[in-house]
């Protein structure tokens, strides 16, 4: 019996493996239970893994291999600008590809018309971010990013908004991944002691940088973007973390439906799934719903379907897109740490 | 705080990052001193080390605790089982090597890094793991400066570590003896100097050195992951570089000017702190210009 | 060529098999056949593969003639590279410069930078020189990631395709074609310096420093010269690497590009133009071969390369010019 | 042989070689306690090789090294120079970087004993005093005739019961060739046997008990020093002058 | 005077650290001499070879070559400007071909650059084949043209003596410095390059300088010689004149009072 190819185009090496694989774990989920209710259009469901270490040659590479694999449709983009190189590929091939991470805003006009972008916006992110550090009664605020593109430019959004509202931003500091001591940008935040810090990348420094904030004293808001709203923040930052918003989309922990997820996660891989997880489980969830509803694996047709997504609800939230295929509404969701877990906040 | 306090913390700050530095750089430059050999993959013995760390932590926290007793003992277990590795690995990957091209070797080095990460990274899929250590956040404040006891212990069993080395290598006859067969192996073997057996004790140490530091990083910041050795790594490398590679105090000294920088680096007035690794190789460069074997490193002069 | 055969033997380094003239024609035009016929054979999967092997054909060759003739250990190669492609990068999309007409200023970009950083650090032996090589890759990277001219940290996007002669170059087939010629002319170009006495220089300084200045021969003139000359082939691969992705930011240049285009070097035997060549194929499609065993492919990879190194540690290519 | 003693070291067949080159063809050689015994021959004969088999730093392909009735065939040079057989190889060999003392001090790396190495210290500060005086300096840097010194002094720190000196003349000023001639003797004197190989066999032969000729690796002749010495055709053919 | 002397030195002053290594030297070569430089080990004879070349850089002092002075010179200079040199350990390019090392001579007499070569300029085709023949030239004359597509460093070591000569005539000097020339060398050998000093100085009108230790060579060969001790120059003579000159017989000769003998 045939099966259907589907790629997932993610780091599975390099530094950033971990976000990869977990979206690879997330995709894999989807698909078990699609071939569990009996496939696609008859057939079974597999997987192409396409590494792109975060690399934009490797992911050059990687996209021309699933393209060659004939693979019906694409799920992943993690690293922006390894995913910015590609799109000029599957959309040559016209192959649909749901960017299930990537969300800079370069996405945008480099976009043939065949990816759809199923994460909220930078844009979104930090307007959400803003209104909620405001109500906080913030005034002054330091934002920290991580130096790549999707950090970098949430930061700058936000400052951007955070000023026009007229705030203060203290300062955007940069740091590096995997640096550990973070005591010198500390010492800086503490000197200047703004009312809110907002960490705009991942969760693994995050918790670092949280940890030794706390350790030293600081005693301000600390808020971090939608790259660290994973419960392992809990296990890197301890107590530290207690207290500290995370914007987010709804992720698997905050809808009913997800709860079997997360248990099928944890059972299967042994951890909780990462901020990705949902969101790369809806992609194939979504691709597999286009795929069925077109009837066939032609992939105007499976475009024409996902463009004329209206709402459906999906783990993370109800999925339709604007006329340049991202995410039509921002449903950017505060999350708060508490007791070691992640808790809404802003209900 | 004031300026003054700022100044202060960040000596503070650059002291206990310079410490782990300067750990890590003693290792590279005691195997460049002996082999000639940048070894890329010294950087992967600290994540190593950070990870037997945590695995005899998790073990014996039940008994010991997760306190420094317990950290102390995992450090201690962890620098003997990496240093045993260390010695494996140049006796499967270096060894045969010492005879080829000396790039060569640097390739194997990058190799041998390149399989310890990927060994790791497909035990843990990539993700980070919590350490398990648990001591409190106490410490002494002078002034607005908070110093934490940790901070006194780490930067304590670093110097320990580094200065019983110092002296181990400058008064020592086994000492001389690692500084000789860097230069002529052959007068060495007539010498009486069992070659083989100084590089094997050179490994050991200095990847015992590199895995203190690894299991005081993980129980320090808290986690350990696959890829926490690459930046530390090629800090350590350029720390040893400023100081003069193949000098122990060198290394040290490199190890807190570059932990230094970083501090100070953030700090710049003007530009942000994204600026920072552009300061420090900046500073890097112009000691280099300037005083072109490092600042502790003897010129090697030829006779003609 | 007659006169090689009585003459000192050349050094390209081609090894035993290749001595024979004839048979050096019969493999250079089967391997040229092949690079022409290959797009029409496999799909364009192996064509991306093979462009990105060839566009590592001219870095490894640049490089090849820093650390492989001069004796210059260059860690931060990738400096060179990025050079190229944020020059044409910048100037098309700020500037609204032709590519064509942004080209020369790339060449130009990478001569100074050759100099800036041959200049004052030629002195310095060769571990030194690796540092100062690998801080002057990184500020040339954190400097690509700060600035706003350069796109920051999400890079430069939009970049156009070039025509060339009313050719438009666009699919992945134009520019494996690009490629190859480029490597065809980094071959020859890489040829005729060693057998030149500017060649022959860089091996006297990387042997004997103070011999060679004994024999009149400028060792700091001589180095910058391989410097800048790495360059421009680093910076030509990064033209076309800015025009072909079309989208270029900082990550694409980071350290360990410098450091697989140096394994690349070692690996297929410094100093050896044909060894130098297989290394870069074997660097790049090394990891494609192993695509399908996901996280493991490094790992595979690294003891592949790690075995290579110990059974032949000259690197690949047999015969001299290794050290 | 006609000589009296035991023999401190014995070679049998020995054959050597490097890559496709074969050096030896086969040596003989026998070196008797108390005695100066020297090795002659052109260059490239296979003077060098022949010592470094000896001391280990070149294995043998064939035949057998026996020292003081072990076999040492095959073992590593640091275990041969362990047992007191020291070798002092052409071109020097300072350790660039150390100092002259430090030089001094590896040279007794098998002495354990601090004040043993004291005083072999001091003793080799008196026969070569500008040793002394330049103990701190980097080794690498003195002249090449003080190299030269640091050189033998760095084997004598070592005690050893054969020594194997290869050249110690080579680019000595003419003074100092003989002095270095009189440290040998009185080294002999002391109780030391010694293998010598010297381009200068005029002077090496005035010295030695016993003398071995050799040409492309192969013994050509041996026999009592004076009788190599008075025989004409020898001198011309492989003594020169 | 001036005009006769091809090298002069006055005053050179050369320490390390304290140590005095060359003390206010004063010493001249006439053109067309053969000059040797003896001395006790350690005297400095190596480190005024190298003070000349632009190795070493003299505290003070000067040194004019052919009505130039060279002491601001880099060691490239110094050759540019007709002084080649021997080293006392042979240093040849390892790796490379006898006929290669000798065409490094010929660097600093041609100048086709970088791009001469990738275009393959008639320039530069004309100037590589007279690299070729004029080092082969340069093999012929030291004796040893049929060696010359050898690795350099497997020839004997007499023969490599004699590449490390053929690579410095390659440089067209008009003065040869020759440090220990004949150290390592049989008997044999050192007649050979007796012979072949006196032809480079009379067939190619080269002046030469020589440091060595083999009196005999010496002696037979210079028309003058000094003597350096300590740093300082003791003696300046004929070989007669040295010979018997008591100070070079405590600092340098020594007595032979046959003590080997026993
Ligand atoms: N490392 C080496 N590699 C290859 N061949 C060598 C090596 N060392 C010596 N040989 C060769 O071995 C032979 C014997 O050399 P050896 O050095 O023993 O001669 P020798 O009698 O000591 O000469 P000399 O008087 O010049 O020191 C020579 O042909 C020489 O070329
Ligand atoms: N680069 C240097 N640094 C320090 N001291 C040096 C240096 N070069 C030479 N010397 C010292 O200068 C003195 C003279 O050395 P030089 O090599 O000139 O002697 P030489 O006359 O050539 O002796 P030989 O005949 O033994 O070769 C020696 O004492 C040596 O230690
Ligand atoms: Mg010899
Ligand atoms: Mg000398």
């Amino acid at each position: 019996q045939e099966t259907m190819q589907i790629g997932v185009q993610v780091p599975t090496t390099g530094s950033e493996a971990t976000y990869g694989q977990d979206m690879i774990n997330a995709v894999q989920i989807a698909v078990d239970e699609i071939n569990a209710e009996g496939g696609l259009l008859g057939q079974q469901v597999s997987l192409v893994t396409g590494d792109t270490a975060c690399d934009p040659q490797q992911s050059v590479n990687a996209a021309s291999r699933l393209v060659s694999a004939n693979v019906v449709g694409v799920v992943g983009g993690y690293c922006s600008g390894a995913t910015l190189p590609t799109l000029q590929i599957y959309g040559d091939a016209n192959i649909p590809f749901i960017i299930a991470a990537a969300n800079s805003t370069q996405l945008i006009p480099e976009n043939p018309g065949n990816a759809f972008m199923i994460n909220s916006t930078g844009a979104d992110q930090a307007a959400k971010a803003v209104e909620f550090l405001s109500a906080q009664g913030a005034a002054t605020l330091t934002i920290v990013n991580q130096g790549d593109a999707y950090s970098q430019d949430l930061a700058t959004l936000a400052s951007e908004d955070w000023t026009a509202a007229g705030n203060e931003v203290v300062s955007i500091e940069t740091v590096n991944k995997g640096e550990q001591d973070y005591s010198a940008i500390v010492t800086k935040i503490r000197s200047t002691n703004p009312d809110a810090v907002f960490w705009t990348a991942y969760y693994a420094d995050g918790g670092l940088l949280i940890r030794q904030l706390r350790q030293s004293g600081y005693q301000g808001i600390i808020a971090v973007g939608d790259g660290s709203n994973s419960p392992q923040l809990f296990d890197i930052a301890g107590q530290a973390a207690e207290g500290v918003f995370a914007f987010s989309n709804p992720t698997a922990d905050f809808l009913p439906q997800a709860a079997s997820f997360t248990e099928t996660y944890q059972e299967d891989y042994g951890n909780a799934p990462g901020p990705y997880a949902p969101l790369a489980y809806d992609g194939m969830k979504l691709l597999g719903w286009a795929i069925a509803e077109a009837g066939s694996t032609d992939a105007d047709a499976i475009i024409e379907v996902l463009r004329s997504a209206d709402g459906q609800e999906w783990l993370a939230g109800p999925i339709s897109f604007t006329d340049v295929n991202t995410l039509a509404r921002s449903n950017f969701i505060v999350l708060k740490g508490e007791g070691g877990a992640w808790t809404r906040a802003d209900e | 705080m004031t300026a003054f306090d700022v100044v202060m913390q960040q000596i503070v700050n650059g002291l206990v990052l310079g410490s782990f530095y300067a750990l890590v750089a003693l290792g590279y430059t005691m195997i460049f001193g002996v082999i000639k050999l940048l070894n890329f993959a010294h950087g992967d013995l600290y994540m190593v080390g950070g990870f037997v760390g945590f695995l005899v932590l998790s073990a014996i926290s039940g008994i010991t605790g997760g306190g420094w007793t317990g950290v102390a003992i995992s450090m201690f277990l962890s620098m003997i089982a990496v240093g045993c590795l260390g010695v494996v690995i140049e006796r499967v990957a270096y060894h045969p090597m010492l005879r080829a091209p000396r790039l060569s070797i640097l390739i194997t080095a990058l190799a041998v890094s390149l399989v310890l990460q990927n060994t790791v990274l497909s035990i843990t899929h990539g993700q980070y793991t919590a350490f398990g250590a648990d001591f409190g956040f106490g410490g002494v404040n002078l002034g607005n400066v908070f110093i934490t006891y940790n901070q006194m212990i780490l930067v304590g069993i670093a110097a320990f570590l580094m200065i019983g080395l110092e002296v181990f290598v400058s008064r020592t006859q086994y000492g001389r003896a690692m500084r000789a067969v860097a230069i002529d192996k052959d007068m060495c073997q007539l010498m009486g100097i069992n070659v083989s057996g100084v590089i094997a004790v050179t490994f050991l140490i200095g990847s015992a050195l590199a895995a203190a530091a690894g299991t005081l990083a993980g129980a320090y910041y808290g986690s350990v992951w696959y890829f926490m050795g690459f930046l530390i790594g090629l800090k350590a490398f350029t720390a040893a570089v400023i100081g003069g590679i193949g000098s122990i105090p060198g290394a040290m000294l490199g190890g807190l000017i570059l932990g230094f920088l970083e501090a100070f680096g953030t700090q710049l007035p003007g530009i942000g702190s994204e600026w920072k690794d552009v300061f420090s190789f900046a500073v890097l460069i112009l000691v280099l210009v300037f005083k072109p074997t490092g600042l502790l490193g003897k010129s090697e002069q030829e006779r003609m | 060529m007659t006169s090689n055969s009585n003459g000192a033997v050349p050094t390209h380094g081609l090894g035993p098999f290749l001595q024979d003239a004839r048979l050096r024609w019969v493999v250079a035009i089967a391997i040229l056949a092949f690079l022409v016929v290959a797009p029409m054979i496999f799909g364009s999967y192996i064509t991306v593969i093979l462009t990105n092997a060839l566009l590592y054909v001219v870095l490894c060759l640049g490089l090849n003639i820093v650390v492989g003739y001069a004796g210059l250990l260059d860690l931060g190669y990738a400096a060179f590279f990025a050079v190229g492609a944020y020059t044409i990068g910048v100037l098309t999309i700020q500037f609204g410069f032709n590519f064509w007409v942004a080209f020369p200023f790339a060449v130009l970009a990478a001569v100074l930078a050759g100099v800036i950083i041959g200049g004052p650090t030629l002195r310095l032996r060769s571990d030194y020189l690796a540092i100062v090589t690998l801080g002057f890759g990184e500020i040339v990277r954190f400097s690509a990631r700060n600035l706003e001219i350069t796109g920051r940290a999400s890079g430069i996007s939009g970049i156009q395709d070039p025509s060339l002669f009313g050719w438009q170059i666009r699919t992945q087939t134009d520019y494996y074609y690009v490629f190859v010629v480029l490597a065809i002319i980094a071959v020859i170009a890489s040829f005729r310096l060693a057998n030149s006495r500017l060649g022959r220089a860089w091996l006297y300084v990387r042997h004997d420093e103070d011999a060679a200045e004994a024999m009149g021969i400028n060792r700091v003139q001589v180095k910058l010269a391989a410097y800048v000359i790495g360059a421009i082939f680093g910076a030509v691969g990064g033209a076309f690497f800015a025009a072909n992705l079309g989208a270029i930011s900082p990550e694409s240049f980071s350290f360990e590009q410098s450091v697989l285009v140096l394994m690349a070097v070692i690996l297929g035997g410094m100093g050896k133009i044909p060894g130098v060549i297989l290394g870069a194929f074997i660097i790049i499609l090394g990891p494609e071969l192993l695509r399908d065993l996901g996280e493991f492919r490094l790992l595979v990879f690294a003891v592949g390369l790690l075995l290579i190194m110990l059974f032949r540690p000259s690197g690949i290519w047999p015969g001299r010019r290794g050290a | 042989m006609s000589t009296s003693g035991n023999a401190v070291l014995k070679l049998k067949g020995i054959e050597a070689g490097y890559g496709r080159i074969q050096a030896l063809m086969g040596i003989d050689l026998e070196v008797h306690e108390g005695q100066i015994v020297t090795l002659l021959g052109a260059n490239g004969a296979g003077k060098s090789t022949t010592l470094k088999t000896i001391s280990g730093l070149v294995r043998a392909r064939a035949g057998s090294v026996e020292f003081m009735g072990e076999d040492i065939t095959g073992k590593n040079a640091h275990q041969i120079a362990r047992s007191g057989l020291v070798h002092v190889p052409e071109g020097r060999h300072i350790l660039r970087g150390l100092s002259v003392k430090e030089n001094l001090e590896l040279g007794a790396f098998t002495v354990s004993d601090a004040k043993l190495r004291q005083t072999r210290m001091q003793e080799v500060f008196d026969l070569f005093p500008i040793l002394g005086k330049r103990q701190h300096q980097d080794g690498s840097l003195l002249s090449g005739g003080e190299q030269q010194m640091l050189a033998m002094g760095r084997a004598l720190m070592h005690g050893p019961k054969l020594l194997l000196l290869d050249e110690p003349s080579m680019g000595l000023a003419p003074k100092l060739v003989l002095e270095t001639m009189r440290i040998v003797k009185r080294l002999n004197e002391a109780g030391t046997t010694i293998l010598l190989v010297e381009q200068n066999a005029r002077l090496a032969l005035r010295l030695a008990h016993y003398g071995y000729v050799l040409e492309s690796g192969a013994i050509r002749m041996k026999d009592e020093a004076a009788r190599l010495q008075a025989d004409k055709s020898i001198v011309q053919a492989y003594l020169g002058e | 005077m001036a005009d006769n002397q091809l090298l002069a030195l006055s005053g050179v002053t050369l320490a390390f650290a304290g140590n005095t290594v060359l003390d206010d030297v004063n010493f001249s070569i006439p053109r067309d001499a053969i000059v040797s430089l003896i001395g006790p080990n350690g005297a400095g004879k190596t480190s005024l070879f190298n003070s000349i070349t632009g190795f070493y850089k003299p505290q003070g002092g000067s040194v004019r070559f052919d009505g130039q002075e060279l002491l601001k010179l880099k060691p490239h200079q110094v050759t540019a400007s007709g002084i080649a040199r021997t080293f006392q350990n042979v240093r040849l390019f390892r790796e490379m071909t006898v006929l290669e090392n000798v065409m490094s001579g010929m660097h600093c007499r041609t100048k086709s650059g970088a791009l001469a070569a990738v275009l393959r300029l008639p320039s530069q085709q004309r100037e590589e084949a007279e690299i070729r023949a004029f080092s082969e030239e340069c093999l012929a004359f030291v004796g040893i043209a049929d060696e010359a597509n050898r690795e350099a460093t497997t020839l004997a070591y007499g023969h490599q003596r004699r590449v490390e000569i053929a690579r410095a005539l390659a440089t067209k000097p008009k003065l040869l410095l020759l440090d220990e020339p004949a150290a390592g060398l049989n008997s044999g050998e050192k007649v050979a390059l007796t012979e072949l000093i006196a032809r480079i100085r009379n067939e190619l009108g080269i002046s030469v300088l020589l440091i060595e230790h083999d009196m005999g060579l010496v002696m037979k060969i210079s028309e003058r010689i000094s003597v350096l001790d300590h740093g300082k120059m003791i003696a300046e003579g004929t070989a007669k004149d040295i010979q018997n000159d008591p100070k070079v017989i405590e600092a340098y000769l020594g007595q032979d009072d046959g003590e080997g003998q026993s």
